[in-house]
């Protein structure tokens, strides 16, 4: 099957043309199964349809339907198959169609995929990857993040890209990992023009676990990822015009295992932390990252650290209450200046 | 068969009529949605249930329907809205919840069929499909512990039937006995998704005797075939038989929401089923069996637009939600605050301490 | 059905004779339900058998099948129906056999429950509860904590008492609560000679939201709640013995909402803090604590903000493997010690 | 009726003996294991399946154990030990599980048939009822996926099929017709609830139309009518039929536990089905057809006695794992660490710095 061509709109790497969010995810998952058989798709509506996102628009026509198959509503269902098949040395890459919906699939996910390898059963090498985020008038049911409810769960990476390279190369990190891998993608990156870069042509990755150092700065450490990493740097810049305050962001790309060592170090240097997550706050990832700085670079702190997050609440369907509820770059700007004149 | 003679199953014409006016009201008022939609005033997905509406429409005539918190219960579907509107949802929430307009039963939380008036009879959905299963089980099990005369429906499309929660909610009304109609929507498609590849069966009445319920299949175009089956299903329900299934059998002729240009359907096959109009054929039923004049039927129908028209410019007319609003009603009790930082507070600098 | 006399066992208070942990909660399902007509209870073997702990034993007897339901095994299924009957006015309590297996209702719990006021819908008087905690080689599938898989979700309240008094008054107040409570019972402690305790005879509640100090003491903050108050109030005890180092234990009784003006008091006084819980470590409730407190209190912090959990790893069968898994008397020890000489 | 018969279903003395010692292999070890919990050695529950051995061998025995990763697959319960000794699993490992020794499989970290051996092709289960369906539906996929001849074979409980994993899990296999036979062990109880409680339906077979998949029922005391039946439901499955299931009819004669006292069955339904007991009828079928001389069976009931003592004395012998093996193999390649707490680390202190 693989000598059948590859479709139009997955050649744009090949011609060194630039290549949307959505469009480097699709690359991924198209080189992997392209390059390892033992890789295939599961999900709703991924077939004839090539998703709701059409993340695989024409893989079904490439792959066939034994490789990219479309499966009953049944998210627990499909992704406890996709463990089974696993099992048995395949690699399965499951879709969840918007991931609110992966809440269904949380016992089979935390009870018997992240504890696979400790009880025995070997390597679990499968990643669960679908729509996240907010900001797109999706309501409840179609905005969640989902990174809490599995970062607490041991034998899970989580992984939550915020460029169209860091999309691809950690996507086909994550395919390669013999450890299960929940993969967000922010769908309001999905087709941002600003994300649109021309990758490399040859074959790379981006290895888990490895935060990435966005912009440089002594006076401040911001810490971030995802959707909030385009907002932070863009109050970063304002920052250093309009204030003269020098700003690090720190984007973590992967949150589960963390790389607290790119955090303290950072902190060691500025002496200042702000974490910004989209996600809800009451228990969201800052708790963790304060608490590891706090265990670890105490000493190097000048100020309180403090976050920058959304409100303790659903997400609300309409523009007015979404906007309220999401964090601005406004409000980054303001817990940064606040921590910056500390 | 039943739509060729001439059974009423003893309605009079001017429940006839009625049943042809909530027909109207359910296309005119999806119609109106996807001109408000041009108009860019809905946000969110708009759905349609064209070619369903009589599912809908003849399944909730059935039931008793008040609005005094005695009669029966719905929970609906996106694909429902015809049964919410018989069950009083007002038209001008069902703009104001596609608007997302403060004035809204959810003040903009919450889109298009998912509020609630537990008064008149209904609980809106939420996304995740089945757990109106369980909801409804719930809410029927209080009516048979209370011991009241009412019974529950609830709407769910064919591909809903894969979730676990339909299977749990299901088997918890079927072993306790709980008045509870199930009634799958299977339109045949679940997004993209053929029914067959959502279950190997043909027909969904074979789900039944798994649980140990009743299940009958039902023409969901033909809105009196409809009814009459609810009616009997909710007889049995309340005389004590506990749950039943009925399969709506019908086409879904749109994309699954707007932006769905549905090219994965053989247009063929549309076609077929436009041939079965809902509304059409009771119309025809009307003339041909003198239930309505044409004059009659015409004036519905421009009293059922007009009705839509007004509704619609007045939830234009209305407000977004008060930003603020996002932080309440999370907890009854507990006050979710702004971020911290967005009001840094003196008590967290030493020198300040009183 | 209430004229039925009160079965035996459950006279204990009534005769002012001391009850286990166990027989608090007991008292409370049954006091609850005699007061208000409108609570019943569902849960797998809760009726003939009275529940695996036997919590409910002789419930059936004198409530009758309508209100302590035998449900099949669903706790999806049961749990959102229960969300039902509490729309119609009705107060569920649902018993999880154990709160491992309250994974099946997530997704009815985060997506349906928790944000059912914030729909529109109005008060969702629904408690869920059930045994949880390690120390009893119950292996990976009996011993969870499950506060993290929930404390991240906004209109959810979190309970986890540690003494029969707090179980008995905090059950009640979760009971007439209008919004879902998730309560937690540590299985090591529902027979516990040393939790017996004789309550007070006239009907109390304990507020939730409220911690409470065990213990005062000016030298360094231990904030803990569950099994972990005893060794930490142990491990204080011995402290001041042979240290002369006065600790603080707070017990945080109620998760969720989190009580942070108390901890943030304590901290004010002593400058330092130390977090304790037998949940796995990544994740923990600790992270949040520690951020709360970076954000009210940095400038009267000490030392460090430190935690003492369990490992991050499944809870292992064997009871070597648990109880190096588990957080333990001496780690408490160890921490304390290491922050009171900082 | 296959009782009377002396039908042997194509079986020689030799392989009807074999699951005589099957049988015989699973009463001891379980008894054994009885009597090493009552001196100290068990620490975790003990679950008998005393009544139901006859339902896990005769299934097991009707596929192919090969120990090359080519054979059929299995997925057992706690009530299935006999069909795991059948594909393999060491009996020494089987004590080793329940007393929780470092040198079992899952080295302490697991109890009793949670254990993994891919070779030999089986998969341990997890608590959660109705996971396995699931992984067994990906599993079985993976065999037609790539075109090997190899069916699974699934136990489950009456109770587990109230269990949204179970439906959706089985719902996948069916759909995708996975040669994947599911077993419902229906012994008549989950924990203290009567199977009428967890469904309404009288058998479980009536489960399987609604699943457009075959099913049939079979007296699960009688080991022969059990092979009989799974060897038609695999050859089926081979054949390219996709799923199947199988009821076992029986009665679970001890508690759910050995903690539990079972009070709450009537003992006379217990002597009643004491009389069935699978053992006893096999070898009297196995004298009354000359199958085997009373000499051999007896020489079988004591050869596996003597295993059973010489395993469970091994595996007392043997130690419990290093408490550093608890932070092991949570990833593959993430170390996960003691708490910092438990060794302070120098470069958290300024001057420490270099
Ligand atoms: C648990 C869950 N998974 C996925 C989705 C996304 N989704 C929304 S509607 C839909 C198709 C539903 O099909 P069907 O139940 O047949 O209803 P229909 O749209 O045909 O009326 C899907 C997959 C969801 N809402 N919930
Ligand atoms: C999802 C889930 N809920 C509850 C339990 C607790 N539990 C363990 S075994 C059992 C009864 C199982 O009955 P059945 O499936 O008939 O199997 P049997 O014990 O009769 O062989 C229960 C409720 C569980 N293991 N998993
Ligand atoms: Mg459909
Ligand atoms: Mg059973």
């Amino acid at each position: 099957m693989t000598d059948r061509e590859t479709p139009e709109h997955l050649l744009k790497t090949k011609r060194g043309e630039p290549v949307t969010f959505l469009e480097a995810i699709s690359e991924a998952l198209f080189e992997e199964m392209t390059r390892d058989d033992s890789v295939f798709l599961m999900g709703e509506d991924i077939g004839v349809y090539g998703g709701a996102f059409k993340v695989t628009r024409d893989f079904l026509g490439h792959f066939g339907e034994s490789r990219v198959i479309d499966t009953p509503i049944a998210e627990g269902g499909f992704t406890g198959a996709a463990a089974g098949a696993a099992h048995m040395g395949l690699r399965p890459v499951v879709e969840i169609q918007f991931m609110d919906f992966i809440s269904p699939a949380y016992d089979v996910i935390t009870n018997y995929i992240a504890t696979s390898l400790y009880r025995g059963a070997g390597a679990m090498p499968l990643v669960i990857r679908g729509p996240v985020g907010g900001g797109n008038r999706g309501g409840p049911f179609h905005s969640q993040n989902v990174e809490m409810a599995f970062f607490h769960t041991p034998g899970l990476k989580i992984v939550y890209p915020s460029t169209a390279y860091d999309a691809k190369g950690l996507l086909k990190a994550a395919i390669r990992d013999d450890n299960p891998v929940i993969f967000e993608e922010h769908k309001g990156l999905y087709r941002a023009p600003a994300l649109r870069e021309v990758l490399p042509d040859e074959d790379y990755i981006v290895p888990l676990g490895e935060a990435r150092t966005v912009r440089e700065g002594g006076d401040l450490t911001i810490v971030t990822y995802g959707a909030m990493v385009h907002k932070c740097t863009e109050a970063a810049d304002t920052l250093e015009k309009e204030d003269g305050v020098k700003v690090e962001v720190i984007d973590l790309r992967t949150l589960l295992p963390l790389d607290d060592d790119a955090v303290v170090e950072s902190v060691k240097k500025t002496g200042r932390l702000l974490v910004v997550h989209e996600d809800t706050r009451t228990g969201g990832i800052a708790g963790e990252i304060c608490m590891r700085v706090s265990e670890r670079a105490f000493e190097w702190l000048d100020a309180p650290m403090l976050r920058v997050t959304a409100i303790d609440a659903p997400v609300p369907y309409s523009g007015s209450l979404e906007d309220y509820f999401l964090p601005q770059t406004d409000d980054v700007l303001t817990a940064a200046r606040y921590l910056a004149a500390y | 068969m039943s739509r060729d003679s001439g059974d009423t199953y003893g309605l009079g014409n001017a429940e006839l009529q009625d049943l042809y006016r909530a027909l109207c009201l359910t296309r005119t008022a999806e119609e109106r949605l996807e001109l408000l939609q041009k108009q860019g005033h809905v946000t969110g997905g708009l759905y349609r249930s064209l070619g369903q509406e009589a599912g809908a429409v003849g399944a909730a005539f059935a039931l008793r329907r008040r609005r005094d918190g005695t009669g029966d219960f719905l929970a609906p579907t996106v694909r429902a809205a015809g049964a919410l509107f018989l069950f009083g949802g007002e038209l001008v929430d069902f703009f104001r919840q596609y608007m997302a307009r403060g004035t809204g039963p959810t003040r903009g939380r919450e889109a298009n069929v998912h509020w609630f008036d537990f008064t008149r009879g209904f609980v809106g959905p939420v996304s995740p499909l089945g757990t109106m299963i369980e909801v409804m089980a719930g809410i029927t099990l209080s009516f048979k512990m209370r011991g009241e005369d009412r019974v529950g429906m609830v709407f769910y499309g064919d591909g809903a039937s894969s979730t676990g929660a339909w299977h749990e909610g299901l088997n918890f009304a079927a072993v306790q006995e709980c008045p509870l109609i199930l009634m799958v929507e299977n339109n045949q498609w679940a997004f993209s998704t053929p029914t067959h590849k959502n279950t190997r069966v043909g027909s969904f009445t074979e789900k039944g005797p798994g649980y140990g319920i009743g299940a009958e299949s039902v023409d969901g175009t033909d809105v009196l075939a409809v009814f009459d089956a609810v009616r009997r299903a909710s007889a049995l329900a309340r005389a004590g038989h506990g749950a039943r299934m009925v399969e709506l059998k019908y086409f879904r002729r749109r994309g699954h929401a707007q932006h769905d240009p549905q090219d994965y359907v053989d247009p063929e096959l549309i076609a077929e089923w436009e041939k079965k109009d809902p509304l059409d054929l009771f119309r025809a039923r009307m003339l041909e069996h003198g239930w309505a004049t044409q004059d009659e039927i015409t004036r519905i129908e421009q009293e059922e637009f007009e009705k839509c028209r007004v509704a619609a410019e007045q939830a234009i007319g209305e407000p977004m939600p008060e930003a603020e609003d996002a932080a309440l009603d999370v907890y009854t009790d507990v006050h979710v605050d702004r971020p911290w930082t967005r009001a840094p507070d003196p008590t967290t600098r030493r020198g300040v301490q009183a």
